[in-house]
């Protein structure tokens, strides 16, 4: 079956430039591509993190890890833990998932720790 | 003939050819059956029996001005064919890669992409220049006020720690650049080289204008047709089919990310990583698939070539062997990162760039160079006319053309 | 006798329809495992009381095949039997593919394979399976290096590397035994789990052998002697009557002696399920009718008939590892020693285990993987010899 | 046929067509320098400190004491508090046919009787990870997911735990369990429940433990005033556990196996 070469060549190239239709699309159609600034809610209860801001934004992934070996393999267990974040970090929703749904990295904590 | 001109034989350029697949060079007695058997070679200015006798005497100034060596794609119609074994079509594999170190700019890097001596050097080059990146990172944040203070934390292995955006963006940026000027430096001293022997030739009448043959050459690369002319080599066009579109699609997309800050139709969206389902990151992993299926119809092509006694040399495998390390060390990256072992992404990561900077960087000095070259020996080729030798030639056809071909 | 191999043309159309067959049974077993992965296992037939089911024991059984074909291929490699240099290349191909097959068995039966990662950068050395991953893919890797020695005809190479080969095919093998009898269950803790492993291994892989074989040359018609596939055949009557030896050796002492009779009585006893797969299954049907079958000097002979013990050989040993998996967890482990437990929220007795239709997709499709790399397999190496000759023949032009 | 090329001169940039000397040297120097790039780094944050290391929470032994004279026949306040205190999944009693396959026991209330020579009155035992000094379902895991702490407690990490089941195996009590299922509704929020695919055993409360309380199944029972249960520090005398084992006849489950367990039963 002799397929014509030319329809073959337009096909592909045609599929290599749909994505570049895409965001042009959607820069021009509607503001799909602009997402929001994600909006981290501030506790009305609490003033002061058990940490620093700028320490928690790059390190509470490393924190929470310690934390929880200690917890778990060490057998210590402090004032801190995930639990301490829900008492004024109220709504999930509001507060982890702004960031994790940018970034595109979903957690799977939250499939056995609750947080509302 | 043009009245006779000294002849000035190149020995040493003679024991390159030979020295790089060329062996059988020698037993070539000039029968022509190559000609006649090649699809490709044009009526008119046929090849590559010139090819061969011109290797053998070591004419090296008009080898390496001839479009011809381009415009064969070594699909090996002829060395099955030659009743000697002289393989013609390795002889102009080893006449290419002379053209290539010929008209490298730098020559010298060109001499060591092309040798397997220097290859630890040619590794070390990007690593070492990867390496003290990272190394002057800091400093370098600090300088430019960009350095975003994390809170003292002491940060085993992060991502955006080891290779910042802005730090890949601008080293990148600039040695592509260097690339394309070298590239392009090269490309002109060939076009000029052609011109100069074709003008000695005395044949200068143009039969098309550069920007028609320009988008004639467009079409060919697209659809391959010179390509899948060649009988035996019937799945060589396949597998560089999938490698050629795979690759631009690559190509455009991290063109895409690389430029996302300034680029004005993506305002929103310049977080990395991109979201699995984001149209972009489908192209991407489309098209990685396709250039790994590419590669793998290519190892195996060459593979069985050499069984058939076909040589293979270092220029050959060099280039195949770091595309498809890219393709490797890419799905590798991005699979550690779903599975976050982070240690280990990391470094298969370095790796990926290491090989990144050596197809781009080095693409004017290896076989990737045949971009260039052979796209601009096929313009050169429609711009004289030189594959326009229909056999129902129009009358305007030179007398001396006729001649050639009967 | 200077054999040489040449790769099948692979171009008929029963060709392409056996590849794409293969290739579509692949599916629904990783249908299943995605679904089981997502929301978990309990679509296959196993309990908190069985937690092993189909996957391990045909795990198990692959590990098997794979040591044992990998001896068929030594016979040319260590003993340097040159009659049986044909069948080498096959055999190594095939030991590879089963333990390829192997490790997807358990890898599609684990819970949470997102934590896979953790296999990799945490280990316990005390464990036996955190040991064994470590013999497999020193096994793949030496499967290959033999291979490639092979094909590229480096006979010097071949004979070392056969020896490592086997021996680590007894290591492996054994490793694997040891994952069942280093454990205190009654009925899987014992000594003799590792040899009677090696030589279920033995009978699998040369009863399995022997139908590839016979199936190759038939579909390819390639010559082939009848005499040599005897041979194998008898070597398979021999191990099927090791296998029987060992299991009947192990479970006898236990009926023998009191502490551990009830158990003993459990595996043996005709009222029991597995008693009945023991008996009928592995001894009647999987050992003394092969060996009948193969040391009769009429139906010795033939093939159709040795191809029928192959058969049944094959079954015996997927019933051996039956019964080497599962009565080891439907027996009770005997909390309360001299008590009768009267009722408890959880089936403390003797429990039943029904394999799940999602158990048998992943199954078929991880024998459908093997099946297909095998053809491709045929078509891309140069495995299958051009013909089988027993004798030196002046081999024709 | 093809002949060898001429030795007119070994100048280094003349012979280069691939041979296997050639082959050979360039595979080594690539997989020199692909495990350089790829080992020392890794190597480098392994040994800084990211693997955990199993420090000691002051040595302490924990151990139980069932007191079966105290414990109420067919009282099962304990099975309640543990499944409302761990999220543990319970199937419910409706549909009896896969109840039994995924329920989860930490701990559960096995009625046994004498059997010979005659048959004596029933009796009902709780029945729980032993924690045994010598556990075997922490030798068989492979990823040391299941391990015993510095105090003695058997617990599984279950961010690491693969699911191969090789510890439901090895334990000759019965007395870990997988989750085959995962249990929708979620009792004690405070408390983490287990997705499916991971194994869970009881674990003393360990999160009570260490912050100084005693088992919800301990606290349970005396709540009720049976005080059946009593769990304590084995290495403290003055410990109330340790006088209960200094003054009665202790027996535990199986002792003959050699896993020296640590929940001893007094009258069983």
């Amino acid at each position: 079956m002799k397929i014509n070469r030319g329809v073959i060549a337009v096909i592909a190239v045609l599929i290599i430039l749909a994505p570049l239709g895409y965001s042009v699309l959607s820069a021009v159609v509607g503001p799909g591509g602009q997402q929001a600034e994600p909006f981290l809610e501030k506790p009305e209860n609490a003033s002061k993190c058990v940490r620093d801001t700028t320490y928690m934004r790059f390190h509470h992934m490393d924190y929470l890890r310690e934390l929880r070996n200690d917890a778990v393999r060490r057998g210590i267990r402090g004032e801190v833990g995930l639990f301490s974040c829900r008492e004024c970090h109220t709504s999930r929703e509001r507060f982890c998932n702004q960031c994790h749904e940018a970034v595109n990295l979903n957690l799977n904590c939250f499939r056995c720790h609750y947080y509302p | 003939m043009s009245d006779a001109c000294l002849l000035k034989p190149d020995r040493e350029f003679i024991d390159r050819v030979v020295g790089s697949g060329g062996e059988s060079l020698k037993q070539c007695y000039q029968c022509a059956t190559c000609s006649v058997v090649c699809e490709l070679s044009p009526d008119r200015r046929p090849f590559p029996r010139k090819e061969m006798i011109w290797a053998q005497w070591g004419l090296k100034d008009r080898l390496l001005a001839d479009p011809d060596v381009w415009l064969c794609y070594q699909c090996n119609d002829c060395s099955t064919h030659c009743p000697r074994g002289a393989r013609p079509a390795d002889v102009l594999g080893a006449v290419r890669r002379e053209s290539v170190i010929h008209y490298a700019v730098p020559r010298f890097l060109a001499r060591w992409v092309n040798h397997p001596k220097y290859l630890p050097l040619v590794l070390l080059i990007p690593a070492a220049l990867l390496g003290l990146a990272l190394w002057l990172r800091a400093p370098l944040e600090k300088g430019l006020g960009i350095a975003q203070e994390t809170g003292g934390g002491k940060i085993v292995f992060s991502y955006w720690n080891m290779l910042p955006h802005w730090l890949l963006i601008g080293f990148f940026t600039f040695f592509s650049l260097l690339a394309l000027l070298a590239m392009i430096g090269g490309a002109v001293r060939f076009w000029k080289a052609l011109e100069a022997a074709d003008a000695k030739a005395g044949n200068t009448t143009p039969a098309k204008s550069v920007g028609e043959s320009i988008a004639a050459t467009l079409k060919n690369i697209f659809t391959h047709n010179d390509f899948t002319s060649c009988t035996t080599a019937r799945s060589r066009a396949l597998s560089h089919y999938f490698v050629f579109y795979g690759f631009l699609a690559l190509l455009l997309v991290a063109f895409w990310v690389v430029t996302i800050r300034i680029n004005p139709l993506a305002r929103g969206e310049f977080v990395y990583p991109f979201n699995f389902w984001n149209p972009w990151r489908m192209l991407a992993n489309l098209a990685g698939g396709v250039l790994l299926v590419g590669c793998l119809l290519m190892i195996y092509e060459r593979l069985k070539r050499a069984e058939r006694g076909d040589s293979n040399t270092y220029f050959d495998w060099a280039f195949l062997g770091t595309l498809f390390l890219v393709v490797l060390t890419g799905f590798g990256s991005e699979v550690l990162h779903y599975a976050r072992m982070e240690p280990h992404r990391q470094m298969v990561y370095f790796v990926h760039l290491v090989c990144v900077f050596g197809l781009l960087m080095y693409l004017p000095y290896s076989k990737f160079a045949h971009l260039v070259y052979r796209a601009t020996a096929m313009v050169y080729a429609e711009h004289t006319g030189r594959k326009a030798a229909a056999p129902a030639a129009a009358p305007a056809e030179q007398p001396q053309g006729e001649a050639a071909s009967s | 006798m200077e054999t040489n191999f040449k790769t099948i043309e692979g171009k008929s159309p029963q060709y392409y329809m056996l590849a794409a067959v293969l290739a579509l049974l692949i599916l629904p077993g990783v249908y299943a495992t995605w679904v089981m992965f997502q929301h978990g296992l309990y679509h296959s037939g196993m309990t908190n009381r069985i937690p092993w089911g189909l996957q391990i024991i045909l795990a198990v059984f692959y590990i098997g095949a794979s040591a044992g074909s990998l001896v068929i291929s030594s016979l040319y490699g260590i003993f340097g039997k040159l009659e049986y240099k044909p069948f080498a290349r096959i055999a190594v191909y095939l030991a590879l593919w089963f333990l390829i097959a192997a490790l997807l068995s358990i890898l599609t039966d684990l819970g949470r394979l997102d934590n896979l990662k953790s296999s990799f950068s945490h280990f316990n050395f005390l464990s036996m399976l955190s040991i064994n991953p470590f013999l497999y893919n020193m096994y793949i890797l030496i499967c290959i290096v033999y291979l490639w020695a092979m094909l590229k005809e480096k006979e010097k190479a071949v004979k070392v590397i056969a020896l490592v080969a086997v021996i680590w095919a007894i290591l492996v093998h054994s490793g694997t035994g040891a994952i069942f009898g280093f454990v205190p269950r009654e009925l899987y803790q014992s000594a003799l789990l590792p040899p009677s492993f090696i030589s279920a291994a033995l009978s699998s892989g040369t009863a399995l052998m022997i139908l590839v074989i016979l199936l190759l040359f038939k579909l390819t018609k390639r010559p082939l002697d009848d005499e040599l596939v005897v041979r194998l055949g008898r070597l398979l009557g021999i191990f099927v009557c090791i296998v029987v030896y060992f299991l009947f050796v192990e479970n006898s002492y236990r009926v023998y002696l009191a502490e551990s009779r009830e158990a003993g009585l459990h595996f043996l006893s005709l009222s029991g399920e597995s008693g009945v797969l023991f008996w009928g299954g592995l001894v009647l049907l999987g050992s003394i009718v092969p060996a009948v079958v193969l040391f009769h000097p009429r139906t010795g002979k033939s093939i159709p008939w040795i191809a029928f013990a192959s058969v049944l050989v094959v079954f015996g040993v997927l019933c051996e590892r039956y019964l080497i998996v599962i009565p080891g967890q439907t027996h009770p482990p005997d909390l309360f020693p001299g008590m009768e437990i009267v009722g408890s929220p959880l089936a403390e007795g003797v429990v039943h285990y029904t394999i799940s239709l999602f158990e048998i997709f992943q199954a078929v499709s991880v024998a459908a993987l093997v099946g297909f790399a095998f053809v491709v397999g045929l078509r891309v190496l140069k495995l299958a010899p051009t013909e089988a000759r027993l004798h030196e023949q002046p081999t024709s032009a | 046929m093809s002949q060898s090329p001429r030795e007119v001169n070994d100048r280094e940039n003349v012979r280069d067509a691939m041979d296997r000397r050639d082959f050979l040297k360039t595979g080594g120097i690539l997989s020199a320098g692909g495990a350089c790039a790829y080992g020392l780094p890794l190597i480098g944050a392994l040994a800084s400190g990211a693997a955990d290391k199993e420090e000691r929470p002051g040595r302490r032994k924990w151990g139980m004491v069932i007191d079966l004279r105290k414990c109420r026949h067919d009282c099962t306040a304990c099975v309640e508090a543990c499944r409302q205190e761990n999220n543990v999944a319970f199937f419910g009693d409706d549909d009896v046919e896969n109840h039994e396959r995924w329920d989860i026991h930490l701990i559960r209330k096995v009625t046994i009787r004498r059997k010979y020579p005659i048959e004596s009155a029933e009796k009902s035992v709780p029945v729980l990870c032993n924690h045994c000094e010598d556990p075997p379902c922490a030798l068989a895991c492979p990823v040391a997911a299941t391990y015993q702490r510095e105090d003695g407690i058997v617990i599984c990490d279950q961010h690491r735990c693969i699911g191969c089941r090789y510890c439901l195996i090895a334990c000759p009590y019965n007395a870990r369990y997988f989750y085959f299922k995962e249990d929708e509704d979620w009792p004690n929020q405070d408390r983490p429940r287990s997705s499916h695919g991971v194994t869970h055993s009881c674990t003393f409360c360990v999160h009570r433990l260490d912050r100084g309380g005693t088992p919800a199944c301990v606290e349970k029972c005396q709540e009720i005033g049976a005080g059946a249960l009593t769990v304590g520090d084995l290495n403290d005398p003055e410990s109330e556990i340790s006088k209960l084992i200094a003054e009665n006849d202790v027996k535990a489950i199986r002792e003959d196996l050699g896993t020296k367990p640590k929940v001893f039963y007094i009258g069983l």
